[in-house]
């Protein structure tokens, strides 16, 4: 993880807070452990008190209190609104089209957003490094109207190809959605911690559209694995506000890890 | 009591067989640990185990030998990173090769929504996009007799037995669970026999949120094991251990330390939850 | 409270429109009555109207001429008798020749389920052996991808709006429903847009068995509208007053009365469930 | 309804006891409304006090105190075990197969014992009387191990040839129900006002097995739509014990109609 050495904030506390800031007020959000979880509970306590977050465990508008260290922590549970089955999260709720966001993490990323947790390595049979796997990833970002993607941006994680495709950005470009039948608008935005990639809207291919402060232009090219576009337009995040900070700084605080 | 309340050793002799199809459900919440580890203590073989999340419980199981192939669709330690027992059996073929078969929740969830309806396989939008589907067995495709549509087919999965840790029992044998039930209800109806490892045996069961209560005709067997999902969490009992699922990273990582655990906390132990 | 607050009427006029696909769901238990009475009130025309058990509301509704379309799977005045309105519409014609879809409960209650999920089918074993299939549009076969198992497919239905009664509704808009709930939870997730007629908004609500809470983003308005359910019960409420179920059958039988009782019961009044 | 005068018993008394007579303790039954109703109900306080009771409104293991006038009675969910959804009952509980017996009424049946609730009358357009259709049944007759059927026997309700089948016996005899991929054993009992007529084990044939008390053949054979096969071993029904009277009795005066 980089340190931004010039700010009084952490590059992921950087990542989180711009993650959060993307989320709408009123929206259902598909969550995913980890940073995803923080940043959309962080959302909650910000701009998006009414944000319906959904947790493949079939918490239903939960408002944690304190991190939860799993998808499946009784804090979801106990702070929702409803708990339901997987069968129906996955073919009520998320099947059928009506998340607005789905918010996830990933291990390597590509340029067209296609995410792996599946493995590192040659062969799915003999895998340098095994990951956890799909969980509900692919059919998060097969169906909901549009992903976020939470990674730290590094030569490890932004491949030119990534060692398998667990769930589909864009798949190899326009097109590539529509031909697999995929329900939803697909990424919209993968927030780092240096900055923000939005696809571009002919290409799909991701573009660099945000910097964080403090980070330049090179920092970001040389932690891409790939030849990285740059929006003729790359704007500045707003630096975090005193209040993002407290706020990102107090729910960290509570996980129990 | 009815006689379907039994000892955990002698629900786990009666009802798991060597070869059995397993599946242990609870999603991060009432995983099975207690008859888990009774399993291991019997020294159940070749079990072709399905879960979700196989979780530290199944973690266990690979790396006491119990199990040849391992059905699931997310294989990590939750919060805490890997799962090395099932890694060095998968990779290294230690304390024996196994076979996997790797799913999305969606699909492995269908499967056992097909498993309980009684028909041999379900219908949903999944995989697509996905390399899975190119390693991945009892997945498929169908076209819709009423348009162009074409939909994701995954077979039914019918475990020979399923195994639940839930809350309560009344003494009519039925059981109670509520918080986080994921795919609990569907793991049992696709079940040829059930056993249930419970908290506790109440006179009556009291209206809970989320809740929901397995007739006692679904269960063959019912054992009273307080603690019995330590160290997951029992919603109103207790919460989830996390130190042991972080102890559990170290514990794993190298095979001689997980031997000796499997003798200190399972061999020289009888059943029962911890504490 | 939230906009999605509204008196009846103007829920029904923002949602309802001429000609749309419409479920009023309620399995003997929480029928919304006062809706359809809404319904015909405002001389909504042309809907095509999906319901298991079409029961006196629709009976009603068709009689006002409301329905072209019926779709049901058992049609009669539950304990009592035959739907006269029913039987006169589609034998004689008055005051509209109406079409009917008739499936089974098991078949309609999966086309729900598809609906629900967003795909174009359903796979069920269902109609074989039944002379109902020749009649009935949306039911065909899949083979199955993994074996020679041939299964029923049924296609998804969607509703324009589902419009239901619950008992409670809270501040923030959610909706609990207990007891039977048939398959009300399918029709809210298969509709584009959703009614729900409730007996009381409280503050907070507490646990029941076999409840079941509808989150506030799945409901386009909710009007509170004690007794909306009656003569149908609402379950910790009131109970069903059968004799309004025995009436109805004089009151039907012949075009006359019924006509006299749609005037003084339904045009007359305003909204609101009786008493 | 034929009355016999000759006894302390109506014949819908006689019909309802010998229906409840059949039901196993234990068993698990799914209850069509009406007359079988009221003989699994009744059933439960003479020889199967731990009969499973389901309805297809959802109600699971239920212990209804007085007769419901309905298949989604108040009565059916307050004294349920648990109420679950439609979906639930009629897929998991169902179609998987689990089901020991199905009781069902009709309006007609044939020599096969397939059902008519539909319509009487030429054609399904223009029916001479519009019945309420299949509901529950046609699944029901299908998906249970064994399926008993309640009818009064009348040339009305004993066809030659039922107008429509609405749900499947035997269908056109041997071989039938698996042609038409049907999970479960199909009926294995007609109960009537009469007696009793039982399939025969090789031409499935509904035969008359059992007369009630002081019915003789002749008059089951008058009220047969069909040429009734009577089997060798005709028996005679149990004439109902003043126990079982009383607990009938009690059971429909709870009516509310």
């Amino acid at each position: 993880m980089s340190e931004n050495l010039n700010s009084t904030w952490t590059a992921d506390e950087m990542m989180t807070i711009a993650a959060a800031r993307t989320l709408k007020d009123g929206n259902t959000c598909f969550v995913g452990i980890g940073i995803p979880s923080t940043a959309a509970i962080l959302a909650k306590s910000m701009q998006a008190p009414n944000l319906f977050l959904i947790y493949e465990s079939g918490t239903v508008n939960t408002n944690p209190q304190k991190l939860p260290l799993s998808i499946g922590d009784g804090e979801l549970a106990n702070h929702a609104l409803t708990v339901v089955s997987m069968p129906e999260i996955f073919n009520y709720w998320l099947q059928s089209g009506r998340i607005d966001v789905g918010f996830l993490g990933a291990a390597q990323i590509d340029k067209f957003a296609n995410i792996n947790t599946t493995f590192i390595g040659q062969t799915y049979d003999s895998p340098k490094v095994r990951l956890p796997g799909a969980g509900g990833a692919t059919e998060i970002a097969a169906s909901c109207k549009e992903v976020a993607i939470i990674i730290r941006q590094t030569t490890r994680t932004f491949v030119k190809q990534v060692d398998f495709i667990t769930s589909m950005g864009f798949g190899e470009g326009p097109g590539s959605r529509a031909k697999n039948r995929l329900r939803g608008g697909g990424p919209s935005r993968v927030i780092t911690d240096l900055g923000i990639l939005e696809p571009d809207p002919e290409t799909l291919e991701l573009t660099m559209t945000y910097l964080h402060p403090g980070v330049d232009i090179d920092q970001a090219i040389e932690n891409t694995g790939w030849e990285l576009k740059v929006s003729p337009n790359l704007k500045t995040t707003k630096a975090p506000e005193q209040s993002e900070l407290e706020k990102v700084r107090a729910l960290v605080s509570t996980s129990d890890k | 009591m009815v006689s379907k309340f039994l000892e955990l050793p002698q629900a786990i002799e009666s009802y798991v067989k060597s070869g059995d199809l397993i599946a242990m459900e609870g999603f991060t919440h009432l995983i099975p640990f207690a008859a888990g580890h009774e399993i291991i203590r019997q020294k159940v073989k070749d079990l072709t185990a399905v879960r979700l999340t196989p979780d530290l419980i199944y973690d266990q199981m690979i790396g006491a030998g119990c199990i040849k192939k391992l059905i699931f669709s997310w294989g990590g330690n939750p919060g805490v990173g890997s799962l090395h027992r099932f890694r060095d059996a998968y990779q290294n073929g230690w304390p024996n090769k196994i076979e996997i078969e790797e799913h999305t929740h969606a699909g492995l969830t269908n499967r056992y929504v097909a498993g309980a309806s009684g028909i041999g396989f379900a219908v949903l939008k999944g995989y697509s996009g996905s390399d899975l589907g190119e390693h991945t067995k009892n997945v498929s495709e169908v076209k819709s007799p009423f348009s162009d549509e074409v939909l994701t087919a995954v077979a039914a999965i019918n475990p020979d037995v399923t195994i639940l840790h839930a809350q309560q029992a009344d003494k009519a044998g039925n059981v109670m669970m509520w918080g986080i039930t994921g795919v609990a209800k569907e793991a049992v109806f696709a079940a040829s026999k059930v056993i249930v490892t419970v908290e506790e045996v109440v006179e009556k069961f009291s209206p809970k949120f989320s809740s929901m209560i397995i007739p006692s005709n679904l269960i063959d067997a019912i054992s009273v094991v307080p603690n019995g999902a330590w160290p997951s969490y029992a919603s109103d009992f207790y919460e989830r251990d996390n130190n042991q699922y972080i102890a559990w990273d170290e514990i794993s990582k190298e095979r001689e330390i997980f031997s000796k655990w499997l003798d200190d906390e399972i061999y020289s132990k009888s059943t029962a939850g911890k504490k």
